[in-house]
């Protein structure tokens, strides 16, 4: 136990070196397409051929530093970030902890949404497909499974959409009638995102839901040969309570240590069909960030994301030991 | 009827294996009998489809199995009488007998347990089916269980996982479990292969309260015939899944007729036996122990020491128990400032009570265990090498030089890898030969240890626990090393098969020169193989001396106790249980003063002359420790 | 064999009469023919009783060898336009034509123009038999940029057309661009699965096994990767691909990039997995054996969760081979001219196109297809290698 | 006799307020809608529009048009905002304010306005660091402001300054007058500092100077406190799903039954995906869409006109052609730079488009086959301009590269070039649209015929302006002429080297742009002419002589086939509720001049029975 604490504080110290150069990553990320925010929103409008207010916009590069190199520039962002200011996103002309607001809570609703979901549907149907492997049952989910996986989900979003218009009449896209976009939360309102949001959910769940009921299903599969099965059978334990107790948490290996990627990896997965559905998450706005290379939006975010993830990772590692305590986290292979 | 029916009577039991191109018929139509209270012993030969009937009464056989035939249960609580095949295999009633009703012992122990959940848990899970117990209540149950099966602190046993246990260990644990209900049947496989002799009385001891106390009947499938001798009412001789013979034990013991059965009854190792006398096995195998291994014959290294070992320690935290980083989690010392050495071609016997290190001991030796401290040399043509220092070249040489068969053979055969794979794979690590140079002497191998050459595409889980263990045997030889440490190599081997591996092991030696340390509880074996024999208790060597001077001659108090306890496959010589079946941490209070520790530091190895040493206090004298 | 005895009495001392001869075949082992195949044999064995797997593995051998000669299969070539049938829809084959049999056949169809809503609307010409022609002289094409041949499976007939799945907005064979679109998903996306495969498994293959710093400094990395969402990854990869390379290229390199930061997640399942089995004693053995650590892990610990990788193989490879659909929605990844079956689903991007010609989505089925054919392949692959079967 | 929206005189929205006589200025601008054909209508009602995204919210002043001067349908240009206007020698301009007319917020609108932005922002060194924005000066000198009155003002140059009432009249001008009242509360010359500070910090700015530019923002009109002179104010602060704009019950215009413009209440301007606004259009919800239709939503738009209650109807774009290919006469690659500049290869590329294909694949052929020009909408067409160069004859093309030295062919019949290359054009784009790619598929096809091949790479736009200016590219493809209806009085700059984002010579543009400090002049002859015919323009000083300039620049660059055009007059979709009155049938859809709907004042859009 004490170990395991002092793996946890050392692991944090480690955190800050990691998220350091994380950050710089993605600046260098959010920086290696040519050009700046302003270049390109220029170039906009000039495509409609609107013109600029180029006072402002000499006025905003001046006072972000656009002029001065790229380190410092860097420093600028990552000092602003440690004092909880995660500067100014120029497409929204506002502070990013103002453009962000409601659209985080949105994602994080759909998001947790989604992956509960994805589990209450997964681990019932992988423990299934496990159990029956070859039955009809067994068959009939992988295959509906793999073709949510197979059907890209822009097309999925399309199509459901399309049909929720038809059959339901449900207004397209988004996460609720545009009528509530702005309003304070009512039954109304609260009933309208009911109606909206099963698409994107459905949407997002469906490639994870088949991903994981055939991952859940090959470990079980793994694992129920295993000899300590034998043992529990023999106490005369349920066959399901065995499963559970048995292979099933040996089989939970994977699904653990994948922890720390499953928010960030809903979320990416989740953005083409926001773009697509129009939904009033993040997904679409990071993505216009990126290509508008509005860089401290973007930056901000993809920093909360990476956050996120290195977090998870930590609990993915601390869980992994508590789920098997074969597992030591801190020494070496022995030999 | 009779008022006193069978508890257990299977008839016409069948079961076969689906395989390539065939099938394995484990057992043949194989009819026997329980009866309440009583003991009826199953022996054979190894792989003759034991362990196949025990899983197949509690009905949980592998699914694959194809199973024929009746086995009808008579349950003494409810006077039903049932048949446990016709019962829907998961069904409830099913399952209220299994564990309840029917405990088993599992053969290997070792992978018998859900590494994942502590021996504690996995025990108490038992009666968390069964019985309508609280928490606190089961943890009760269960320590006392553990206490019971010879666990110094329970307490803390209850909170350890599996991979923490020695081998002897998880076996008691496994024992705990299938007693911890109070079966009216228990089917015991193999229950004290990892059991040194003291450790082993003990158990037998409470199966026989538990036996006369609760009437509880007994299905014990063993190797070992002085158990037999000491524990069954009724035998029942199988081979290769057929009944050959059957009867009481008298009967069995005294006028044994079927030719298997005497066979079995030759073949033992007995300490009367002279040591250059080789062993009767059922089959003698023809086999070139010099064609056998490829070994090449290196320069003779200068010493006649090939191992050195000086002061050896380990300890181990574990894992849990420790509480919440309260106060420093409590630490096993489990090899305790151990030095010796091993000879060239000479048998280096280690006994040793259960738990007292010598698995841990033996892989240090082979770097398997960083030790805490502690030097190891290793003597080769070039010079000694550091073994727990080795590195590259080095490593290398010893890699090829030293082998291990392991404790328990299951877990150390790659469940995915078919036995022809897992026996050429140290010559194709260490690149001998060709692919068919390398084929043929995986062929010699399977033969010389007695498999059917179709073994080789099997998958080790397909195989018998006496077979595995032959399987891992052979790996270890197939390089030809100089010193193989051999963990109980033999200990799930019916006697005629074991014969036939010592002699194969002596001819090597003798041949080729091997070198062997040769850990073991069986001490009738030690006798017949070792030259020397280290006695081990609590991490620390107490007595090391050459065979016969230990045998005749012994020294220590539980270097005596353990000889006064070797079952013998004699009737008229049963084990005192009363005597011999105390725990050993009592037994340890009445040692004399002078092996008594008080504070550490305070013993020494005082010699006696002939290389016989024994730990005594710093200054005793010699000539008191002699009796 | 005899009773045992009836219930209760004392048991007969009972000696089985046959004769008896230790040396006697073992009956009890099975065939021999097992003997000295090799595992891989043994696997093979295996894997050909599972017929399913074995028809897709026979199904996914046909499709590679059908890329091959993806120009003779084809009716049209991939860029052929027909300028008179714009969004035509499907063509039925029939057989009989007014109760006679007259073989393999499609009407004729006849567009004509609606102005208010400018669409072209097609109907069958019941009077136009179209007899489709087999083995027959057709468009003329350069066979893998290097012979010309104009030799086809299938042709129209004479003057006449044949979009089995109908045509797109350039009037262009929508079955055929789907077989010259197999040679691109069917070969590209598996670059970058087997890229992220082989650096998973040994990356996170040594993470798990060596453990220590090694595992401390992968695990930042992959840290790092992970936090980091594929998008703007894209967006930057895209940016910095040299200008003039061609798009295939671009894409190429794209998905062998992605190859390369996709292994993150199949590492830390590795890795995990081995944290675990390294404990094992078979392990220790072939540590003591003097086995070296690639060998421990691709033999021994690897194979151990074979189902796992698997399961994950032919997971990721739906998407790898959509994966420029979501490229192309940042306006990168394929382009026409270059074709694939995520670009010609991306022509099915809006719900204006779904509504009115929704055989645009037809390329989804060779997906589905090929998708279910890996995984049954997988299946028979894991049941293959699982020793308890 | 004025009247008022039942919207206003409930008070649901707001205090009372003043009568609508006392709302409106003196003289308000009086449409006479029977006049040009329209209906009177009435008042109430909400429209839904979509947009694309947030910042989308810039077609609210766009499309209400509310300008000093504007331009009505036949692009005459009239006093709006302004009672009338006065230009003296095009260097002197004199407006003339409405009486009693004020700012929605009601505050009076007066020559104040136009002082405080002269004087306290254009001057001041903080809020413009230049001083007066660039398009004021003419020859790097600003003009002479004067506040005449209370209702003058008077801007005058020492030079013609011809530009200046377009610019006024722009979809978005440069804004001459604040409502001062408001905006000097933010204004360090007006405020105190305590004051000053506490508003920086309410409003999360950083100093006065951006609190002053947030609050004054007109382009997108994020401040819903803003008063403005719009049809509708805006009444949301982003970030939002939905705008709302509400009527301004100040507003200037009235009909001629003296109803107060305009007619609709309310506007919500609602923001979705670009792609889903087609979709969403479709099923009916939006009551008035111009912006993110494309002709190819057009059928499925169509479609729904019989489940709900729409009207689609199909304008004509203005640009001089929909996608045109631009060969880089600043390229770096020197053989095709010598080649562009031979006006034979220009011509044979642009005669070997097969443009009635692609009108019948891409447009249904309801498009109009032309070069790069203007269209017959405009007072200046002729229609030699649309044929110049721009019929499909192969031969002749192959004969005028035969001539220009292409006349070595390689193995696969392509043309070497004279250094021996194939001639290979790698084209980049953008690819911002699928009709690009369309008619590149096309014109891959019909150049192949000419021996030439292509090559399509899409970058970002703004990597492809940078490879353009660097001299990267030899080919690109964009839009057309973005004005293709000019009259005479609006600037031929387009057709002129005037900025670097010509992609066919940026950098004899970025020359004239930098005065001469950056770039190169440029030196092929009829760019020359063009150059100084602009020039010639913008000191013209009578209507025909720039009638006079146009035609001849427009002939010498039809001739000359600087940019090689496809089809124009494309159609563009434009639905609106079928109870909506008002919207033209067929309108010109464009930027500028057009305003998209502005030229056709949606202030008099209405429902019918609603
Ligand atoms: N799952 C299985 N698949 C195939 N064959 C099996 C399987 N389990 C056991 N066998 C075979 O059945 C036979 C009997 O095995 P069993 O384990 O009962 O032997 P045993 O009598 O217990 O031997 P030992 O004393 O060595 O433990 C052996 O030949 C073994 O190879
Ligand atoms: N990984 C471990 N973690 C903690 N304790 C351990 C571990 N391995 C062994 N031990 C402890 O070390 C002691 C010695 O174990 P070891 O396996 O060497 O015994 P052994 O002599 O081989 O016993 P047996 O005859 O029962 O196999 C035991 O008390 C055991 O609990
Ligand atoms: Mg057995
Ligand atoms: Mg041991
Ligand atoms: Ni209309």
């Amino acid at each position: 136990m004490r170990e395991m604490i002092r793996y946890i504080a050392w692991r944090f110290m480690v955190m800050i070196p990691t998220l350091l150069l994380i950050s710089m990553l993605i600046f260098t990320i959010i920086e290696l397409p040519p050009g700046d925010f302003f270049e390109s929103y220029v170039e906009e409008l000039k495509a409609i051929g609107e013109k600029a207010d180029m006072q402002e916009i000499e006025d905003l590069k001046a006072r972000y530093g656009f002029d001065q190199p790229m380190p410092i520039r860097y420093l600028n962002w990552v000092g602003g970030m440690l004092h909880g200011d995660f500067g100014y996103s120029f497409e929204y002309r506002m502070p990013v902890s103002d453009v962000v607001g409601d659209r985080l809570w949105l994602t994080i609703l759909v998001s947790t949404v989604t992956i509960i979901l994805t589990w209450l549907l997964a681990f019932p149907i992988g423990i299934y497909s496990a159990t029956h492997q070859y039955s009809w049952g067994d068959y009939g989910l992988t295959l509906f499974g793999l073709i949510g996986l197979a059907v890209p989900n822009f097309v999925l979003a399309l199509i459901l959409m399309y049909l929720a218009n038809i059959w339901f009449g449900t207004s397209i896209g988004h996460l609720m009638d545009q009528k509530y976009l702005s309003q304070p939360m009512s039954w109304e309102k609260f009933k309208s995102i009911l109606e909206h949001i099963w698409i994107p959910v459905i949407i997002i769940g469906t490639a994870g839901t088949a991903g994981m009921v055939r991952r859940v299903r090959a470990n079980l599969l793994d694992e129920l040969h295993k000899q300590y099965v034998m043992t529990a059978r023999a106490k005369g334990l349920h066959p399901f309570k065995v499963l559970m107790k048995y292979p099933f948490r040996m089989s939970l290996n994977f699904f653990i240590s994948d922890i720390g990627s499953i928010l960030p990896a809903v979320i990416s997965g989740a953005e083409i069909t926001a773009v697509v559905l129009s939904l009033e998450t993040t997904g679409p706005m990071l993505i216009r960030a990126l290509q508008a290379q509005d860089m401290y939006l973007a930056g901000s975010f993809l920093m909360f994301l990476a956050f996120l993830t290195v977090v998870g990772v930590l609990v993915s590692d601390i869980a992994l030991a508590i789920l098997d305590p074969r597992i030591r986290l801190r020494g070496g292979s022995t030999k | 009827m009779n008022e006193q029916t069978d508890l257990l009577r299977i008839e016409g039991l069948s079961v076969s294996f689906p395989l390539w191109g065939g099938s394995i018929h484990a057992v043949k139509n194989i009819s026997m009998r329980i009866r309440p209270g009583k003991v009826t012993a199953l022996v054979g030969e190894s792989g003759s489809g034991k362990s196949v009937l025990g899983r197949a009464v509690m009905g949980i056989e592998t699914p694959a199995a194809q199973t024929s035939g009746h086995i009808f249960f008579n349950d003494p609580d409810t006077k039903e009488r049932i048949d446990l095949l016709a019962l829907p295999n998961e069904g409830r009633k099913m399952r209220n007998i299994r564990g309840n009703r029917i405990g088993m012992i599992f053969q290997e122990p070792m992978t018998s347990f859900s590494p994942m959940h502590t021996v504690g848990n996995q025990i108490e899970e038992v009666l968390k089916i069964h019985t309508v117990l609280s928490p606190k209540e089961r943890q009760e149950r269960c320590e006392e269980m553990l206490s019971l099966v010879g666990f110094s602190n329970p307490a803390r046993a209850f909170n350890m996982y599996p991979f923490e246990l020695s081998g002897g260990m998880r076996q008691r644990a496994m024992i705990a479990m299938a007693l911890v209900c109070g079966p009216s049947l228990l089917i015991a496989d193999e229950p004290t292969t990892a059991l040194d002799v003291t450790i082993q009385a003990q158990i037998l001891k409470l199966l026989r309260d538990l036996q006369s106390r609760l009437g509880m009947a007994m299905l014990l499938i063993t190797h070992d015939l002085g158990v037999v001798a000491s524990m069954a009412d009724e035998v029942v001789v199988v081979y290769r899944g057929e009944v050959m013979e059957a009867g009481p034990v008298d009967a069995i013991f005294r006028n044994a007729r079927h030719p298997y059965t005497k066979g079995l009854m030759a073949a033992v190792p007995d300490f009367e036996m002279p040591r250059s006398a080789r062993l009767k096995p059922l089959r003698e195998i023809e086999v070139d122990a010099v064609g056998l291994v490829d070994r090449k014959k290196h320069a003779e290294a200068h010493s006649d020491v090939v191992l050195s070992v000086r002061n050896v320690s380990k300890s181990f935290v574990t894992k849990r128990g420790g509480g919440f980083g309260l106060g420093a989690s409590p630490s096993t010392l489990a090899v305790n400032d151990v030095s010796f050495d091993i000879r060239r071609g000479e048998t280096l016997g280690l006994v040793g009570e259960s738990g007292c290190g010598k698995t841990t001991l033996s892989k240090i030796l082979m770097r398997g265990v960083t030790a805490d401290a502690g030097e190891v040399l290793f003597q080769s043509e070039r010079g000694p090498i550091d073994v727990l220092n080795a590195r590259g070249e080095d490593l290398n040489l010893l890699r090829q030089r030293i082998q291990m068969v392991f404790q328990d053979p299951i877990s150390s055969l790659s469940p995915r890898m078919t036995v022809r794979n897992i026996v050429s794979e140290p010559l194709e690590i260490h690149q001998r030969g060709d692919a068919k140079a390398r084929l043929d002497a995986v062929k010699r191998l399977i033969r010389a240890i007695g498999l059917p050459e179709n073994a080789m595409g099997r998958y080790p889980h397909s195989f018998s626990g006496g077979q595995r263990q032959r399987i891992g045997i052979a790996r270890a030889l197939a390089l030809g090393p100089d010193l193989l440490i051999c963990d109980e190599p033999v200990s799930a081997l019916d006697v005629s098969i074991q014969a036939q591996i010592l002699n194969l092991m002596k001819d090597l030696k003798k041949d080729l020169g091997l070198t062997y340390l040769f850990i073991s509880h069986n001490l009738a074996v030690v006798n017949y193989m070792a030259d020397r024999v280290a006695v081990m208790y609590a991490g620390r060597i107490v007595e090391i001396a050459p065979c016969d001077v230990i045998m005749r001659n012994p020294v220590h108090p539980y270097t005596k106790k353990l000889l006064a306890a070797v079952p013998t496959p004699n009737l008229d010589r049963p084990l005192d249980f009363a005597a011999i079946g105390q725990p050993s941490a009592e037994a340890r209070k009445q040692w004399a003063r002078q092996f008594q520790e008080d504070a550490p530091g305070d013993l020494a190895h005082a010699d006696l002359g002939e290389g016989h040493l024994v730990l005594a206090r710093r200054n005793v004298d010699v000539r008191e420790l002699r009796p | 064999m005899t009773k045992p005895g009836a219930d209760g009495d004392v048991l007969p001392h009972y000696v089985r009469e046959a004769p008896f001869d230790p040396y006697a075949d073992d009956a009890a082992s099975g065939s021999s023919t097992l003997d000295e195949a090799s595992q891989l044999k043994l696997m093979w064995w295996r894997f050909r009783r599972h017929k399913l797997a074995l028809f897709s593995g026979i199904a996914l051998l046909i499709m590679y060898f059908m890329i091959v000669i993806v120009e003779f299969l084809a009716p049209y070539k991939v860029h052929t336009r027909n300028m008179d049938h714009i969004f035509a829809p499907p063509q039925g084959v029939h057989l009989f034509h007014d109760g006679k049999f007259v073989g393999p056949f499609v009407y004729g169809q006849k567009m004509t123009l609606d102005m208010t809503t400018l669409r072209r609307v097609y109907s069958d010409d019941t009077g136009d038999v179209q007899k489709l022609r087999f083995f027959c002289r057709g468009e003329p094409y350069r066979f893998w940029g290097l012979v010309d041949a104009n030799l086809h499976l299938v042709c129209p007939a004479e003057n006449g057309h044949f979009f089995l799945l109908g045509t797109d907005r350039l009037g262009r064979d929508i079955f055929s661009r789907i077989l010259y679109g197999a040679r691109i998903s069917l070969t590209i996306g598996l670059l970058g699965v087997a890229t992220s495969f082989v650096l998973g498994i040994v990356i996170g293959g040594l993470a798990g096994y060596w453990g220590g710093w090694f595992d401390l400094v992968v695990q930042r990395i992959i840290e790092m990767l992970q936090s980091i969402p594929t998008i703007p990854l894209w967006l930057a990869l895209a940016a910095i691909m040299p200008v003039d390379w061609s798009p295939l290229l671009v894409y190429l390199g794209i998905t062998f990039i992605l190859g390369l930061l996709d292994w993150t997640g199949l590492a830390r399942a590795v890795r995990s997995k081995l944290l675990a089995l390294r404990e094992e004693d078979y392990v220790l053995a072939a540590q003591l054996m003097g086995a070296k650590s690639p060998r421990i892990i691709g033999r021994h610990l690897v194979p151990g969760f074979m189902s796992h990788l698997i399961a994950s193989a032919t997971l990721t490879i739906p998407s790898m081979i959509l994966g420029e659909t979501t490229l192309s929605f940042l306006g990168l990844g394929l382009r026409p001219p270059i074709t694939s079956w995520g670009v010609l689903l991306t022509e099915a991007r809006s719900v204006s196109v779904l509504a009115l010609y929704p055989w645009l989505l037809l390329p989804v089925i060779p997906v589905i297809f090929v998708i279910l054919a890996f995984n049954f392949l997988g299946d028979g692959l894991r049941d293959a290698a699982d020793p308890y079967k | 006799a004025f009247q008022d929206s039942e919207f206003l005189r409930s008070g649901a929205n707001g205090t009372s307020l003043p009568p609508v006589a006392e709302r409106l200025p003196k003289s308000p601008r009086v449409v006479k809608l029977a006049e040009s054909g329209k209906l009177p209508g009435r008042h109430g009602g909400t429209v839904r529009m979509m947009i694309g995204s947030q910042r989308d919210i810039r077609y609210a002043p766009i499309f209400s048009y509310s300008r000093l001067a504007g331009y009505d349908e036949h692009l005459e240009l009239k006093p709006d905002i302004l009672e009338s206007f006065e230009i003296k020698e095009d260097r002197i301009f004199t407006f003339r304010l409405r009486e009693g007319h004020k700012w929605s917020d009601g505050s009076d609108f007066t020559s104040d306005d136009f002082r405080y932005v002269w004087d306290d922002m254009f001057h001041n060194k903080k809020l413009y660091k230049g001083g007066v924005p660039a398009s004021l000066k003419i020859g790097g000198k600003p003009p002479k402001f004067e506040a005449l009155d209370r209702l003058t003002v008077r801007y005058s140059w020492d030079e013609a300054n011809p530009d200046f009432m377009a610019d006024i009249a722009s979809p978005s001008p440069l804004r001459l007058m604040h409502p001062a009242n408001y905006l000097k509360q933010f204004h360090v010359s007006y405020q105190t500092k305590e004051k000053l500070e506490e508003l920086i910090k309410q409003q999360g700015v950083e100093d006065w100077v951006a609190l002053h530019q947030k609050m004054s923002r007109t382009v997108r009109p994020e401040n819903p406190d803003l008063p403005t002179l719009d049809a509708w104010r805006p009444r949301t602060a982003p970030p939002a799903g939905r705008f709302v704009f509400e009527r301004n019950p100040y507003y200037h215009r009235v009909d001629e039954n003296g109803l107060q413009l305009p007619y609709i209440d309310r506007i919500f301007m609602d923001v979705s995906a670009g792609d889903l606004v087609a979709a969403k259009t479709g099923t009916g919800e939006s009551d008035l869409q111009v912006t993110n239709l494309d002709f190819a939503d057009y059928t499925f738009l169509k479609n729904a006109e019989e489940r709900y209650p729409l009207n689609v109807d199909l304008w004509k774009r203005i640009q001089g052609s929909r996608v045109v290919f631009f060969p880089n006469l600043n390229c770096k690659d020197e053989v095709w730079r010598n080649l562009w500049r031979d006006v034979r290869v220009r011509r044979a590329l642009s005669l070997a488009i097969n443009r009635r294909e692609i009108n019948k694949a891409a447009f249904f052929g309801l498009a109009r086959e032309s070069s790069n020009t203007i269209l017959p909408e405009s007072p200046l067409f002729k229609p030699e301009y649309r044929e110049a160069w721009s019929a499909f004859d192969p031969s002749l093309a192959n004969k005028l590269l035969d001539d220009a030295g292409l006349n070595r062919r390689g193995d696969e019949g392509e043309r070497l070039l004279p250094d021996g290359r194939s001639a290979r054009i790698i084209i980049e784009t953008a690819g911002e649209n699928t009709v690009e790619g369309d008619v590149l598929e096309l014109v891959r096809d019909h150049w192949s015929e000419i021996g030439i091949k292509i090559f399509v790479r899409v970058s970002q736009r703004e990597l492809l302006r940078r490879r353009v200016k660097g001299g990267d590219t030899i080919m690109t493809v964009a839009q057309g002429l973005d004005n293709g209806v000019p009259t005479a009085d609006m600037s031929p700059k387009e057709l002129a080297p005037t900025t670097d984002d010509q992609m066919h010579w940026p950098l004899w543009g970025l020359y004239h742009l930098s005065g001469g400090s950056d770039g190169k002049p440029s030196d092929l002859p009829e760019a020359i002419a063009l150059s100084k015919l602009f020039a010639a323009w913008r000191s013209a000083s009578s209507h025909e002589e720039r009638e006079h300039i146009w035609h001849e620049m427009l002939s010498i660059y039809t001739d000359q086939v600087f940019t090689i055009g496809t089809v124009n007059a494309t159609l563009q979709p434009v639905v609106h509720s079928s109870r909506m009155r008002n919207v033209p049938k067929d309108g010109l859809y464009g930027f500028d001049p057009m305003s998209y709907l502005g030229v056709y004042m949606p202030d008099t859009f209405w429902y019918d029975h609603a």
